[in-house]
């Protein structure tokens, strides 16, 4: 297994504030596409996402393009694609930028990934990007959207509402005017008519993403020694980054080599990791997870790439788009699912075969937190072995983590 | 066959030599300040006087506590949850529920018959929830460590805290010594506090009799009251609970061995 | 600065007079509502539990249920300082420290048996969750549907980030109303009465204007309410009784009070100092605590952005028995937190000037992202694009564990300082400070 | 009458004292450590301030209260926030200062002031007590160092560790494991220092940063967090060898307006 990072029980710091040296990428990503083996191209995305000034998207740019960045975790970055302007993942602002001026914008009690987000718009990193969605996935979200639309006034930002009615006939026509509203901001931006033909077109890449996005998730799940839990993570992270049309081949490649990996099976126990489906984990504590002796069969990473499995472009795209949220079968924590979480759970148990849960959620997420009690109460009933801990997108020590984690797995092996 | 467990705590070390894991053959504890790598090897010397052993004839050396990775010549180990467990069904056999409160974690975990954790909790982040607090107490109230608990058990009307966070706690304590407060209520509100804490996440696991508390605040006659009246049931303690994360991790590391012996073809953890 | 020497004026004189027949007439009504509720012999009707954003109290009422609010149960807790216990019980079952305390205090409340010192709250028979203005509603309801199997009625309500809805939203909120309609058919085997409907309306738009008039007596000079801390007892009626003749008469006793006070000159506070502006959910469970460092200044809360959890009616909106459906989906875009920050920071800045403010202060909730997520940002804005001097404190709505006295007090007193220091700076132009 | 005033300065760590002469200069001041009993500590400051200065009781007009403990002291004529005292006494200093951070042992506060001295706007650090000289204390004394050691070794380091915890609570099993890592003590302090100084520059964020910035409070003292507090702004900061008394001399200047029918 190649060793990615270097960790020892608790990582090496740097200074406060200091950060990575800025990354220049070529216009035509011609870094990523030579990359000669997963490890390397893992590597240069451990390198691009240690860089918060967005090197990727700063390359696009140089050619003249458009991006926009996207909230997780249901931004229908397609239509962003469709007017030909690269959708970016924005996930926070991760281990080494300092938050100083964010925490007095927002407040105290708030996830990492709001306040990194905002200490970037406030300090200028955002400053590749034209346009900001946020998607109403909790109240945090959309709250950080109105911030955003008085601090970077000279850039559109849009707060798409997002049904929660999953029954009634009339939300898929909502939302589809709902979509209608984003729509006549990106033209704006864009300066360009919407069109139903490159909505179409946008929606068959995002498909071939998604396809092989799905085949390396069974391939963690079926063979989880063959990837490790950092590698697929950013292989999956990368996807946010660079246009669709670079990925795809990217990924395609590496799955190739990674298929054909010859690994051991470690005798390590089968977990599914729930919670992080918006604010990420560091790369350290990913590790440690299966440092201690887990493979990590199932996950809510990058949920933004993920959340439904397909969208057949039909003959209103607009409509399938629409559709696709309404009718998703993913079962995260912003979307409610009354009566159905125990089940949901179970059966993603099941699906992976895991023998236990480990839930991370980030820090103050409180729709995570919510479920995780609703979660737990299915999993005590079936008698299966969870363990609940709390991450922020910065932290210099993972004793506690490590512990718990141990103690976790020591509670399976041991008896 | 011998084995030796180390519990290398944020305040103190412990150690415990066990002969056929059944028998203690010796204890002994010194304070980590914060080198516990220099405290073990008092520990271990300690231990093996007292023992009358000789390093060598030690056959297993199993750590635990948060400096676990710092002894090179460790044979296993393992994390203060469990060892703690096998060591409080050691001590009390038909326990189902450990409280384990050190110097800076309350700890608190369920367990089977055979001592294998089923849930477990730790102190959250923002809590004056475990014995650094006590001491602290103890020096700005100028009450020594020892008589802590025996002056609390005086408590008529316990006066609780209620700041979440230990330096703030301070402060509140300080405002009811101003404000005339029976020092026994403020002791005895302290050791509520803190079971209260330790009551909130034995909820979390599921409180089930018998519980037996571990750590350094067994010795405290105030907590295990606290504790007692707290959850409202009966709860064991012993001496040697002190002991409970060594003395298991001397135990797991005997089962360790025996298995090695019986499959010499493992190299072990 | 305060003298010592005084130390009654200290404490803000004498305890906070409220109206007196209002008071006592909320209490009566508020005894009965719970008393209603109790278990009895006699068949009870059907009861519907409800969020105060975006509520559908009007149609429920059409079909004879019970509306009991848990948010309002929950409030009522933290002030008669029962809230801790549900809170701990609730965090036992494994709600984090940082979920909404009016969440926690209810299911931990709900999983203790429902009984509180003022009365036992009944099982639902239906759920019905008006997402409008927070998320967490959504995760409420959904805990709720679990632990009571009751069936659950999503009412989804779009944000709102323009001045006026779209016919879309419209469309799609009465849309919603006349399914939420045909499950209430089939639950109750009543067919729906327009007429019945209309009435409930025609009483609820009678509540909204005597309500309105009573907010808006802060605009006098010195006001003859406090705006926040009286509202509290008087949002009763408007949220959980809007729609009977009770509600609707008991603002006419309270205006009455109001218009009393103006001619006999008594007003909350002998001297009114510093009128402000006061934003985000109170402390209930220090509420008095709370209100005492306001009077010690001689700050009085002439209007405050609360009481319009439950509806802007202030803004001009009311119910209409003329357009039932369009207006109920109308209401329920209007609570408070379902604006978007910049349609927020335009009625504060209305506020402002209407009612005459001489300063803010935010309150916010360690544990409500809702209403708290971006109010340093409106401090921020207050005083640097509006010249407003604004106070910024946090606590928690439900749980007293998060309410420091002292250091709340610490800052209030600076703030009020600090604008008394100008204030007579500015009076007395001569004399140069040191 | 005597134009003689007093300004005591109760703080959660210290009892501070100033004694100030008609003509504004400081006469006496004391500085102790806050025990239990609050009430006596205040009394024992006045007089060993009064003794500094040579003079007894009846010689003071005017005695202000003001610090965390201000309602305890009985003896005052006034009290004001600490909050005020800071801006006055800063602004008495360093007349050119528009923001004032005091740093003290439990809280952390920016004060932005006009040129009169007057407070505009100020923010404190919520919820809790992380970076506050208590966590400095406490990770002193984790090191086995006095607090008026480490300020000068961490102007020492190479390479400073990345700390991000300041929670003074488990700022000891932080600073623990560190060295159980091996890393050098020095290394250490530079990091939590530039931790403290991340979180106060927020906080002055919140208020405005504007130059001149005065340091003041107990932890201005430390010559680590100057240099900390001067990196991360890129601007430097005035401090004196009198600013943890600065609260005190304030509430004297302010006894002093209030005795002389100023504006207060
Ligand atoms: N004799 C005693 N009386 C009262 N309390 C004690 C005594 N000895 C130890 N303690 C308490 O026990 C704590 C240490 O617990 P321990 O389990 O040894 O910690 P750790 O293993 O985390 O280092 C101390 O903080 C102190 O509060
Ligand atoms: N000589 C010094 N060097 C470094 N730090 C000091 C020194 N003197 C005091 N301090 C710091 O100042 C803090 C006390 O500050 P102070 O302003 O007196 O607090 P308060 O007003 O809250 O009592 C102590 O916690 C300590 O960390
Ligand atoms: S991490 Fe959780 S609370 Fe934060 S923005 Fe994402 S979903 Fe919302
Ligand atoms: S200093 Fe206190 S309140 Fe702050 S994080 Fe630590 S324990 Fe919590
Ligand atoms: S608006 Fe705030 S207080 Fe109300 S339910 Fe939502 S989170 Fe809780």
């Amino acid at each position: 297994m190649p060793q990615l990072l270097q960790i020892r029980p608790e990582s090496d710091g740097v200074a406060a504030g200091e950060t990575g040296p800025r990354i220049e990428i070529s216009s035509d990503f011609r870094e990523f596409l030579q990359a000669d083996s997963v490890e390397q191209l893992v590597r240069l995305t451990q390198e691009v996402l240690a860089d918060p000034t967005y090197p990727t998207v700063r390359a696009w740019r140089k050619t003249g393009g458009k991006a926009v960045g996207c909230f997780p975790v249901y931004t229908p970055q397609e239509l962003v694609h469709s007017f030909g302007m690269l959708p970016v993942a924005m996930h926070g602002g991760g281990e080494n930028l300092e938050i100083s001026r964010a925490d007095a914008a927002l407040g105290s009690f708030l996830c990492s990934i709001s306040k990194s987000t905002l200490e970037m718009a406030l300090t200028g990193l955002l400053d590749p990007f034209d346009a900001f969605v946020f998607p109403y996935i909790c109240d945090v979200s959309r709250n950080l959207e109105g911030i955003f639309s008085r601090v970077l006034p000279q850039r559109a930002s849009h707060m798409l509402h997002l049904p929660q009615n999953f029954t009634s006939p009339a939300t898929i026509p909502f939302l589809v005017a709902e979509y209608r509203r984003l729509i006549e901001k990106l033209e704006r931006v864009a300066g360009d008519r919407f069109s139903q033909e490159n909505l179409r077109a946008s929606l068959e890449v995002f498909n071939e993403q998604r396809a092989l996005v799905d085949r390396l998730a069974s391939l963690k799940r079926d063979a989880p020694w063959k990837v490790s839990l950092v590698e697929y993570y950013l292989l999956l992270r990368l996807g946010g980054l660079l246009p669709r049309e670079v990925h795809i081949p990217l990924l395609r490649r590496a799955l190739t080599e990674l298929e054909a990996r010859q690994q051991r099976n470690k005798d390590a126990i089968r977990v599914i990791v729930i919670g992080p489906f918006c604010e990420q984990p560091t790369l350290e504590l990913l590790q440690l997870v299966e440092d201690v002796g887990c493979y990590v069969v199932g996950e809510e990473l990058q949920m933004l790439h993920r959340w439904c499995p397909r969208i057949e472009p039909g003959a209103d795209p607009l409509e399938s788009l629409a559709t696709s949220y309404v009718r998703t079968p993913v079962d995260i924590g912003v979307r409610s699912t009354p009566t159905t979480k125990g089940a949901a759970i179970l059966s993603r148990v099941d699906d992976s075969k895991a023998q236990g849960v480990v839930f991370l959620t980030a820090k103050f997420c409180e729709p995570a937190l919510e479920d995780v009690v609703l979660y737990r109460k299915a999993l005590d009933r079936r008698g299966l072995p969870y363990l609940h801990m709390e991450f922020e997108e910065k932290s210099t020590t993972y004793e506690q983590a490590r512990l718990q984690l141990e103690t976790f797995v020591e509670s399976i092996l041991f008896d | 066959m011998i084995t030796g467990g180390l519990d290398l705590g944020a305040g103190t070390v412990k150690g415990v030599l066990l002969e056929d894991g059944r028998r203690i053959l010796a204890t002994a504890s010194l304070p980590s300040r914060g080198i516990p790598v220099q405290a073990a090897r008092q520990v271990v010397d300690e231990l093996g006087e007292t023992a009358n052993i000789a390093p060598a004839e030690v056959d297993y050396l199993c750590t635990t506590g948060f400096g676990r990775y710092m002894i090179p010549e460790r044979n296993l180990q393992v994390s203060d949850f469990t060892s703690s467990a096998r060591g409080a069904v050691f001590l009390f056999p038909k326990t189902h529920l450990v409280v384990d409160v050190g110097t800076q974690a309350s700890r608190t975990m369920s367990i089977s018959e055979t001592g294998k954790v089923l849930k477990f909790k730790m102190n959250e982040k923002c809590a004056a929830g475990a014995g650094r607090f006590v001491e602290r107490c103890s020096k700005y109230l100028q009450v020594p460590l020892e008589e802590m608990g025996p002056k609390a058990l005086a408590s008529q009307h316990p006066k609780l805290i209620s700041s979440v966070c230990a330096v703030l706690a301070e402060t509140e304590i300080i405002n009811n010594v101003a404000e005339g407060v029976p020092l026994s209520d403020i002791l005895m509100g302290v050791f509520l506090s803190l079971s209260q804490r330790a009551y909130s996440l034995m909820r979390y696991v599921g409180i089930q009799p018998e519980v037996t508390l571990v750590g350094g605040l067994v010795r405290d006659v105030g907590m295990v009251k606290a504790l007692r009246d707290t959850v409202g049931m009966e709860v064991n303690v012993a001496p040697d609970a002190y002991y409970a994360a060594a003395l298991g991790s001397a135990i797991l590391g005997h089962s360790r061995l025996l298995k090695l012996r019986e499959t010499p073809s493992d190299t072990g953890g | 600065m305060s003298d010592v020497a005084s130390p009654a004026a200290a404490q803000g004189g004498a305890s906070p007079t409220f109206l007196r027949d209002a008071r006592g007439l909320q209490r009566k009504l508020v005894e009965e509502y719970y008393g209603r509720l109790a278990p009895s012999e006699k068949p009870h009707p059907p009861v519907a539990y409800m969020l105060v954003g975006g509520n559908l109290t009007e149609i429920v009422r059409a079909f004879g249920y019970d509306v009991v609010f848990p948010e309002i149960v929950a409030l009522n807790c933290a002030i008669k300082h029962q809230s801790l216990e549900n809170i701990l019980h609730a965090e036992s079952l494994g709600y984090g420290l940082d979920v909404c305390g009016y969440v926690k205090n209810d299911l931990g409340l709900q999983d203790l048996g429902g009984t509180t010192s003022f009365g036992q709250i009944p099982r639902p028979d239906l759920l019905v969750c008006s997402f409008s203005g927070c998320y967490i509603y959504v995760k409420w309801w959904e805990a709720l549907a679990e632990s009571y199997g009751a069936p659950l009625f999503m009412f989804d309500v779009p944000y709102m980030r323009e001045e006026a809805p779209r016919k879309e939203d419209i469309d799609y909120l009465v849309s919603q109303l006349w399914e939420f309609v045909h499950l209430l058919e089939k639950r109750t085997g009543r067919t729906f009465d327009m007429d019945e409907l209309k009435r409930v309306l025609a009483e609820s738009r009678r509540a909204e204007d005597g309500w309105v008039e009573f907010l808006r007596a802060g605009r006098f000079r010195p006001s003859p309410i406090e705006a926040y801390f009286e509202s509290i007892f008087y949002m009763f009626p408007i949220n959980v009784l809007r729609g009977t003749p009770e509600a609707a008469d008991f603002y006419g006793v309270v205006n009455e009070e109001v218009r009393a006070r103006v001619k006999e000159g008594n007003y909350p506070l002998p001297e009114e100092k510093y009128r402000v502006l006061v934003e985000g959910v109170p402390p209930y469970t220090n509420y008095r605590t709370f209100w005492d460092f306001f009077r010690k200044w001689g700050a009085v809360s002439v209007v405050a952005t609360y009481p319009k959890v439950g509806g802007l009616f202030d803004r001009g909106f009311r119910h209409d028995p003329a357009r039932p459906f369009e207006s109920i989906a109308e209401y329920s875009l209007g609570a408070y937190v379902n604006q978007s920050w910049p349609l927020r920071r335009q009625i504060i800045a209305d506020y402002v000037k209407e009612y005459q403010v001489d300063a803010a202060v935010i309150h916010g909730i360690k544990s409500c992202r809702s209403f708290t997520a971006g109010q340093g940002d409106l401090r921020d804005w207050l005083i640097h694009e509006r010249g407003l001097p604004t106070l910024y404190i946090e606590s928690d709505h439900q749980d007293p564990r998060y309410f420091a006295p002292a250091q709340i007090k610490n800052r209030m007193d600076a703030f009020f300082e600090s604008l008394e220091q100008r204030r007579a700076v500015a009076a007395a132009p001569g004399v140069a400070p040191a | 009458m005597s134009g003689v005033v007093a300004g005591v300065d109760i703080g959660s760590t210290t009892a501070k004292c100033v004694v100030l002469g008609d003509d504004s200069r400081i006469l006496g001041k004391s500085l102790s450590v806050v025990g239990i009993d609050i009430v006596k500590d205040a009394e024992r400051a006045l007089e060993a301030a009064l003794a500094d200065a040579h003079l007894s009781r009846s010689d003071v007009a005017f005695i202000t209260g003001t610090g965390y403990g201000r309602y305890k002291v009985y003896f005052g004529q006034l009290v004001v926030t600490e909050i005020s005292c800071h801006a006055r006494g800063a602004s008495f200093l360093f007349p050119g200062t528009r923001l004032v951070v005091d740093i003290g042992g439990q809280d952390t506060k920016a004060i932005r002031i006009n040129e009169k001295g007057e407070v505009v706007d100020f923010a404190m650090n919520d919820k809790c007590a992380a970076g506050t000289g208590r966590f400095l204390d406490v990770c002193a004394n984790a090191l086995g160092y006095d607090v008026s050691e480490i300020g000068p070794l961490s102007l020492q380091a190479r390479r400073a560790v990345k700390v991000t915890s300041t929670c003074t609570v488990f700022a000891e099993s932080e600073v623990t494991s560190y060295v159980s890592r091996g890393k050098d003590p020095k290394d250490i302090l530079a990091g939590l220092h530039a931790s403290i100084a991340n979180r106060t520059l927020s906080l002055m964020q919140r208020v405005g940063v504007e130059p001149e910035i005065t340091f003041t409070g107990g932890v201005s003292q430390n010559q680590g967090m100057v240099r900390a507090l001067h990196q991360r702004l890129g601007a430097p900061v005035n401090v004196s060898p009198l600013s943890q008394y600065l609260g005190a001399l304030g509430a004297a200047l302010h006894g002093r307006e209030r005795l002389s029918g100023g504006a207060s």
